[in-house]
């Protein structure tokens, strides 16, 4: 390996300025919280673990720059990053070139894993479950469980949004589903009336929204404003399930269904000690993002630990065969460098999120 | 080079809301003629101008150039034919450009046919802006511009850019020159010279002039015939002397 | 252009002749010292300096202040990879492609946005860049929308059976460098040309400019026309050197980063320009040292460069070029 | 002469390193009507940009009553009693006349303004029957004659006018002379800038003749003719100086 | 049918009556400084993180939340006005874009700075629906719209008729002659700015409770939405703006109601490029008039 003052070296990639700064705030702390837990206990084979940031601004150039930078100027040997997918593909063919581990921990375009480990790209890797996965997972529960066949769609306009709302309707026939009205709303919109008095209208009898935690109070209290709150859930994936949230619009957010790689409500105690040291430590309740790094950089120790070295090579192929207990359940990875992981399932009772289940699914690739 | 007046405008009107800046006003210049433009502030003299060299659209009546019917272009579309340019009240100028370049740039488009040529390197076109920039060192020294040529423009006095304003309008040497009072705030000596240059301009080169001028020496001096405004109509027109004996003029413009 | 640039222009020429080839030169050594990463932000540089040169023909030389350099260069990138994607043409197809369908669309587009005046036309400008993105997210079946289009091949030029990629980060080095002096070259040979001189009539005073006869609304339209052909050959750069293309290539972020180039370096001067492009990507990379102060930094750089340097950097390159003279 | 209320001494100012003024020196006694002439580009303009406040000063002071007021902006000139009427257009031009002349008035008080328009109006009925007139959409002599009227409304002790007369129609012309030596008439002291040389040396006490921005001559309109101050212009001397030397 | 036109109508004007009071500060600061302000929305979000933090750390109540929130905004606008927007009077148009785009980065970064990039939960107002003629709004809205109107006709009679106002005007017409009637140049600029920035945080603190996040970047949305307004209002004029503005709110509301929610924000631009090629100058007036 390249560095020599017998540390581990590991570039975390993330928007860290511009308008989805926020996304890189959570990740950095929580990447940053595990290197911490990790070096307070030794290291890894005796190494302390280095985060080093770069900033991707949200841009795919500004992605690439930065890993471009920490691969020749910081001379890391593993990279995690960026949250959003289109940075991510763009910085797919960088570590490629270079032959540094690339582990991405928050983007879901399916897109980033069919080009990698047998679709093309050996370096790359993703802690993070696919679009495609959640879409069948809520879908199916909605339909089968709640019997609902007519929705309204009302999901970000981003990839993350499109691309949820794209493999929802590859399903849809499967359950004998239609959608009635498809929106997308822009990130930090605020106005949402409109649209929800069209769904009130519509007769939907669900609102499938995927996007991010920041709308969904707004979107909570329009629909008390409206008169749909309690009538119609809102299912999908926008922390639904956040105390804030559900704080927010009580009524709108009962009986909301939602599939998540994480949140922090999960039951489980490995997950609890978590939410509890970071929000200690950060003032805080961390949020999807910061779970998602801080895992992810557990999840790189434990394959440098097995693999006995900071080789790369050595390093992905432990990787590849990986046995990792998260805290939502056991990781491994397909030969397409997907990590399978468990999606858990939360619907709210009574004002209280309610663990339904957590499921596992394997991806089809496209041939 | 009798025949057709260069310039024909006939019952010309142009109405600001419920103003009537130009009421019906016929004139003609004929070829190779300096003819006088004058009235009282507000008479409509610069709104006439702006009619026939199409920065005003008029209301009504017609304006022939050359015989060909113009009314109704634009600016742009007159300024290109080449064959009328105009001054302005208000001077101005390219500010940050020297006062050089500010003449080249006032002869360009007429030494270049069309504008694809005007992106060519080679040396033709080298030489034409050569031969601009020749006559424009003649012209800075005649407008008395010569210790200043370096100087942007837009830096320069008052009465300094008026010259260049003037200087500009001999630049692609046109049929047909109107000035919108191009003396004023020029010094007494200089008058003398700009009114030796318009003479020259005259009889050298044919240029016909439409001179809109509150000096009152100057256009007795200068025109043969002067037409005078008032309230947007034509008041009177003749010979200078007319003009300077006739009492409504007198009344309106000249006072007492 | 000053007097004291345009006498610079006539009287500095000898010592400019061997400062530039010393520049070029030293471009061409730039990889046997440079790293990688430095190379990157090189190239980063050199793609930007395209469609920097289409704004600076607008803004310095003609006046327009336009935001809608982020909208071609977001049609010349998305030109690019579907070409390339779909069809797989050779990398001068997809390039000349770009330039050719950013030039085409900023005619319909100039028509009715140049007869707007100052910020009427800036918020045009803009929103040709907004609307550009919202086809570009929504169109799906031609973009992917919001997915991007990834993947896209490394630039190979095919000449008769033979073809030859350009791979690595010194190999797309030398392409760009080359592509950007070609253009800086082009740039350079309008504003020289009596057109040059027009459009700087138009910039000074427009109204004057129509009554001494340049034809301001067709040099107006030329003008967009080339600057948007610039910025779209600058996208299909991009596209081709990042592989991948998405919506957030329609971003006011490119807009902003082309303007603070053009006007940092000095807006009206073709070194300018280029001193401004290497200067910018220089200082965003110079300040990931510091992610979280990065914006703010950067934030009063901008600030500094309005009130400190309100004419770019091209001032100081004139001292040092008048400095050198003395010296001579 | 009466004592000097405006003293000018060895003023140096011009336009950033620019020196356009070099080494003014001038004495204007309290209710003097002094015509400032000059060839185009004398620094005529930039004299009373000066004395207003306007330019960078590099050298030489201005006093006016006994006041230091060289170091002074252009507001707290106004305050001291000068006012300027600036060469070409100077007007709020989607105003109407009557805004315009309420904004000149911006420094006196609500009750004053009132009876001072009131009081212009009668001077220039022109601008009377256009109050309501855009003054951006009258002619130019009309914009002149408001702008004029817009300094003699403050009242000032001190007038420094640059060229009212261009544009302007010989008749109105005479109006405006007519009111600047009625105005100082009642004491105020007037600079006046002309290149209209024959009107000027008509109405003013004092000629000051301006050449490359030093004084080269000054005295009474009566004692200099009209060739002679053509002559001036052209090449700084007269005639009988440039025949001594020979 | 006809139901949901009209309540679509009167959700546009609720939308609208917010776009206005953040448009008008900005066209104010236009007509005057002659630059637009890409900083505008910054300090929108300036307002709801001082409200937010007087909430939030000091448990106060809503109203007094409001005070502290402009206050705050108005401290910071009196340091950006004087070490930024007065120099930038007269300075040409690329100056502007460049000196407020410099602030909007440096206001909007130093607040992640210091509170984290994370959204914040805004709790306080008054959010309970309450029915009016029949639509249900919640009651901040109400309060949105009644404060949209006094800021109106407060403003135009400042403008109209007071000395502030017409000297307001006479900046944005002619400088140099501002000097020669005394009016101080600087000191308007500095309390156009104060007052429009003042304005958008006004709005910012008003349209927290409904719009319950709270975070750095949310100014960016803003100003990007009060662009085409103030253009179309005509730059500098107070009416035209609470128009537009309007026209917009009720444009965008039956757009995403019948075309889609992410056209939305193309509503904006795209009205204005149809408006502009009708009437070049804006809807109301060839020239700036506040
Ligand atoms: N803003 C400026 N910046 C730099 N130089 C200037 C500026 N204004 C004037 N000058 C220079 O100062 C000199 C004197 O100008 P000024 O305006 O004082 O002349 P003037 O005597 O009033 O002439 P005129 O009778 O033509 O108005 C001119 O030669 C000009 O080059
Ligand atoms: N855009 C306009 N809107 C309204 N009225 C106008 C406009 N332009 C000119 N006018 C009016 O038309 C009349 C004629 O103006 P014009 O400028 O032609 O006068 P002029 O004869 O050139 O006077 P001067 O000798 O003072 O320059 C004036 O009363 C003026 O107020
Ligand atoms: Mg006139
Ligand atoms: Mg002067």
């Amino acid at each position: 390996a390249r560095s020599e003052d017998g540390t581990v070296r590991l570039g975390l990639v993330a928007p860290m300025s511009g308008p989805n700064a926020r996304y890189g705030a959570f990740s950095m702390r929580g990447a940053q919280m595990a290197a911490k837990e990790i070096n307070d206990a030794g290291g890894v084979g005796g190494r302390k673990i280095n985060v080093m940031p770069g900033d991707s601004q949200g841009t795919p150039v500004e992605g690439v720059s930065a890993t471009r930078r920490l691969i020749d100027q910081d001379q890391v040997d593993f990279i995690i990053g960026d949250v959003s997918s289109s940075v991510t593909l763009a910085m797919q063919p960088v570590v490629e070139d270079a032959g540094v581990l690339l582990l991405n921990a928050a983007s879901s375009n399916p897109m980033i894993t069919y080009k990698a480990g047998a679709g093309g790209f050996k370096w790359s890797f993703r802690n993070y479950p696919t679009d495609e996965n959640r879409a069948l997972l809520v879908l199916q529960y909605a339909a089968e469980k709640k019997g609902f066949t007519k929705y309204a769609v009302l999901s970000v306009d981003s990839d993350y949004g499109r691309a949820a709302i794209q493999f929802t309707k590859k399903y849809l026939p499967r359950f004998k589903s239609a959608i009635l009205t498809e929106d997308y709303y822009k990130e930090g919109e605020v106005d949402f009336r409109s649209v929800l008095a069209k769904i009130r209208d519509s007769g939907a009898q669900a609102i499938i929204m995927y996007g991010n935690a920041d709308s969904s109070p707004i979107v909570g209290r329009q629909m008390m404003e409206v008169g749909i709150a309690g009538k119609i859930p809102l299912i999908g994936n926008a922390e639904f399930n956040t105390a804030s949230t559900i704080k927010a619009a009580p009524k709108a957010m009962e009986g909301a269904i939602e599939a998540a790689a994480w949140l922090p409500a999960y039951d489980s105690p490995k997950s609890k000690a978590f939410v509890e040291k970071f929000t200690a430590e950060y003032r805080e309740a961390p949020n999807n993002h910061a779970y998602v790094h801080w895992e992810t950089v557990h999840l790189l120790a434990k394959a440098i630990e097995q693999a006995k070295s900071i080789d790369r090579e050595k390093v992905r192929a432990a990787l590849s065969g990986i046995h990792y207990d998260s805290a939502v359940g056991e990781v491994t990875f397909d030969d397409h460098n997907q990590a399978r992981l468990p999606m858990i399932l939360l619907e709210i009772e009574g004002g209280k999120p309610m663990i339904k289940g957590a499921y596992k699914a394997e991806i089809d690739y496209p041939k | 080079m009798t025949g057709l007046p260069i310039l024909d405008i006939s019952g010309l009107c142009k109405s600001y809301g419920a103003v009537r800046a130009v009421d019906g006003v016929d004139l003609q210049v004929d070829r190779g003629e300096i003819c006088g433009l004058i009235g009282p502030n507000g008479s409509g003299k610069s709104t006439f101008f702006d009619c026939v060299t199409g920065l005003a659209k008029p209301s009504a009546g017609a304006v022939k150039l050359d015989g060909q019917d113009i009314t109704g272009w634009s600016l742009n579309d007159i300024a290109r034919e080449g064959r009328m340019l105009r001054s302005f009240q208000k001077t101005v100028v390219f500010s940050a450009l020297d006062i050089e370049e500010n003449l080249v740039i006032a002869g360009q488009m007429f030494t270049f046919p069309g504008i694809w040529s005007t992106f060519g390197i080679g040396s033709a076109a080298r030489n034409r802006v050569a031969a601009l920039r020749e006559r424009a060192r003649e012209l800075i020294k005649i407008a008395g511009l010569w210790d200043v040529r370096f100087q942007p423009a837009g830096k320069l006095s008052g009465g300094q850019q008026k010259l260049i304003q003037f200087a500009s309008m001999l630049m692609p040497e046109p049929k047909l020159i109107l000035l919108d009072e191009p003396m004023a705030g020029i010094n007494p000596k200089l008058i003398e010279r700009v009114v030796e240059s318009i003479r020259l301009a005259n009889t050298s080169f044919g240029v016909s002039f439409l001179i809109i001028e509150h000096n009152i020496d100057v256009v007795t001096s200068l025109c043969r015939r002067v037409v005078v405004l008032d309230q947007g109509r034509k008041l009177a027109e003749g010979t200078p002397d007319d003009i300077v004996q006739n009492q409504a003029v007198r009344e309106a413009y000249l006072g007492g | 252009m000053t007097p004291a640039e345009l006498t610079a222009a006539t009287t500095g020429r000898d010592l400019r002749v061997p400062f530039g080839v010393a520049l070029v030169a030293l471009a061409c050594a730039a990889p046997l010292f440079l790293g990688n990463y430095p190379l990157h932000a090189m190239i980063i540089a050199l793609i930007f300096l395209l469609p920097a040169h289409g704004l600076n023909l607008l803004l310095g030389y003609t006046g327009l202040l336009s935001l809608a350099q982020a909208a071609f260069f977001g049609i010349g990138a998305y030109t690019s990879a579907l070409l390339a994607v779909h069809f797989g043409t050779p990398f001068y197809v997809n390039f000349l492609a770009a330039g050719l369908m950013a030039g085409a669309i900023a005619l319909p587009l100039g028509i009715p946005a140049l007869r707007l005046r100052a910020t009427s036309f800036v918020m045009c400008t803009l929103g040709f860049v907004i609307i550009g993105q919202a086809i570009a997210k929504n169109w799906i079946t031609l973009t992917r929308g919001d997915m991007g289009l990834a993947a896209i091949p490394k630039p190979w030029f095919a000449l008769g059976p033979a073809s030859f990629t350009v791979s690595g980060t010194v190999g797309f080095y030398y392409l760009v460098l080359a592509i950007a002096a070609i253009a800086t070259l082009v740039a350079y040979l309008i504003v020289r040309s009596p057109a040059g001189r027009n459009m700087i009539a138009i910039r000074e005073n427009e109204t004057l400019a129509e009554s001494v006869g340049i034809p301001t609304w067709h040099y107006k339209l030329v003008v967009f026309m080339i600057s948007a052909a610039f910025a779209g050959l600058g996208g299909s750069l991009y596209a081709h050197y990042l592989t991948v293309v998405s919506p957030l290539t329609f971003q006011m972020y490119y807009s902003t980063t082309m303007l603070i180039i053009v006007l940092g370096g000095g807006a009206g001067t073709i070194s300018g320009v280029i001193f401004g492009s290497l200067l910018f990507v220089g200082l965003t990379e110079a300040l990931r040292v510091a992610p979280e102060l990065r914006m703010i930094a950067y934030g009063f750089f901008l600030l500094g460069l309005v009130f400190w340097f309100p004419s770019g950097f091209a001032p100081l390159i004139g001292r040092f070029w008048s400095f050198l003279e003395r010296r001579k | 002469m009466a004592e000097p209320s405006l003293s000018i001494k060895g003023l140096r100012a011009g336009y950033g390193s620019l020196d356009i003024l070099n080494g003014v020196d001038l004495d204007v006694p309290q209710g003097q009507f002094v015509a400032l002439m000059g060839p185009n580009g004398a620094g005529k303009s930039t004299l009373l940009k000066t004395l207003y406040g306007m330019t960078t000063i590099k050298g030489g002071n201005i006093s006016w009553q006994g006041k230091d007021i060289t170091a002074l902006k252009s507001r707290a000139i106004l305050a001291e009693g000068i006012s300027w009427v600036p060469q070409g257009r100077c007007n709020f031009p989607v105003m109407t006349v009557d805004e315009n002349l309420q904004m000149a008035a911006y420094t006196l008080r609500d009750s004053q303004v009132k009876a001072e328009r009131d009081y212009v109006y009668d001077l220039f009925p022109i601008l009377k029957t256009r109050r309501n007139t855009l003054a951006g959409n009258m002619s130019g002599g009309e914009q002149q004659l408001l702008e004029v009227a817009m300094a003699v409304l403050q009242r000032p002790k001190i007038l420094l006018v640059d060229e009212p007369s261009v544009g302007l129609s010989p008749s109105a012309i005479g109006i405006v002379f007519d009111e600047l030596l009625r105005i100082n008439a009642t004491g105020q002291t007037i600079l006046l800038v002309e290149q209209n040389t024959k009107k000027a040396m008509e109405v003013a006490q004092r000629a000051v003749i301006l050449r490359l921005g030093k004084v080269i001559w000054d005295g009474r309109p009566a004692d200099i003719t009209h060739d002679e101050l053509g002559e001036l212009f052209l090449t700084g001397r007269m005639r009988g100086e440039t025949e001594v030397e020979h | 049918m006809f139901y949901t036109i009209t309540e679509q109508v009167v959700n546009g004007i609720v939308s609208g009556s917010v776009y206005a009071i953040v448009a008008v500060g900005m066209t104010m600061i236009f007509g005057v400084l002659r630059a637009i302000n890409f900083a505008h929305g910054e300090y929108y979000m300036l307002g709801t993180f001082g409200a937010w933090f007087a909430i939030d750390y000091f448990d106060l109540p809503y109203p007094v939340a409001l005070v502290i929130g402009v206050i705050a905004t108005a401290v910071i606008a009196v340091v950006v006005g004087n070490f930024v927007m007065q120099r930038i009077v007269g300075a040409p148009a690329e100056a502007g874009v460049l000196a407020t785009l410099g602030v909007a980065l440096i206001l909007q970064n130093t607040v992640i700075l210091l509170f984290g990039g994370s959204y914040k939960f805004f709790s306080g107002g008054y959010i309970e629906p309450v029915s009016v003629f029949g639509f249900t709004l919640a009651e901040q809205r109400i309060l949105i719209i009644i404060v949209g109107l006094v800021t109106f006709v407060g403003l135009e009679l400042m403008v109209t008729y007071s000395r502030m106002g017409k000297a307001m005007r006479a900046v944005s017409q002619n400088i140099e002659c501002c000097a020669v009637v005394g009016i101080d140049v600087r000191h308007i600029a500095l309390w156009t700015f104060i007052i429009g920035a003042c304005l958008a945080a006004l709005s910012g603190v008003l349209t927290a409770p409904v719009n319950v996040s709270v975070y750095g970047g949310m100014g960016e949305l803003i100003t990007f939405k009060t662009l085409p307004i103030i253009i179309m209002g005509g730059l500098g004029n107070v009416r035209g703006t609470f128009v537009a503005a309007m026209i917009l709110g009720i444009a965008e509301s039956l757009v995403a109601t019948y075309v889609g929610l992410q056209f939305r924000d193309t509503v904006g631009f795209a009205t204005l490029m149809l408006v502009l090629m009708w009437r070049p100058h804006g809807l109301f007036s060839a020239q700036a008039r506040f």
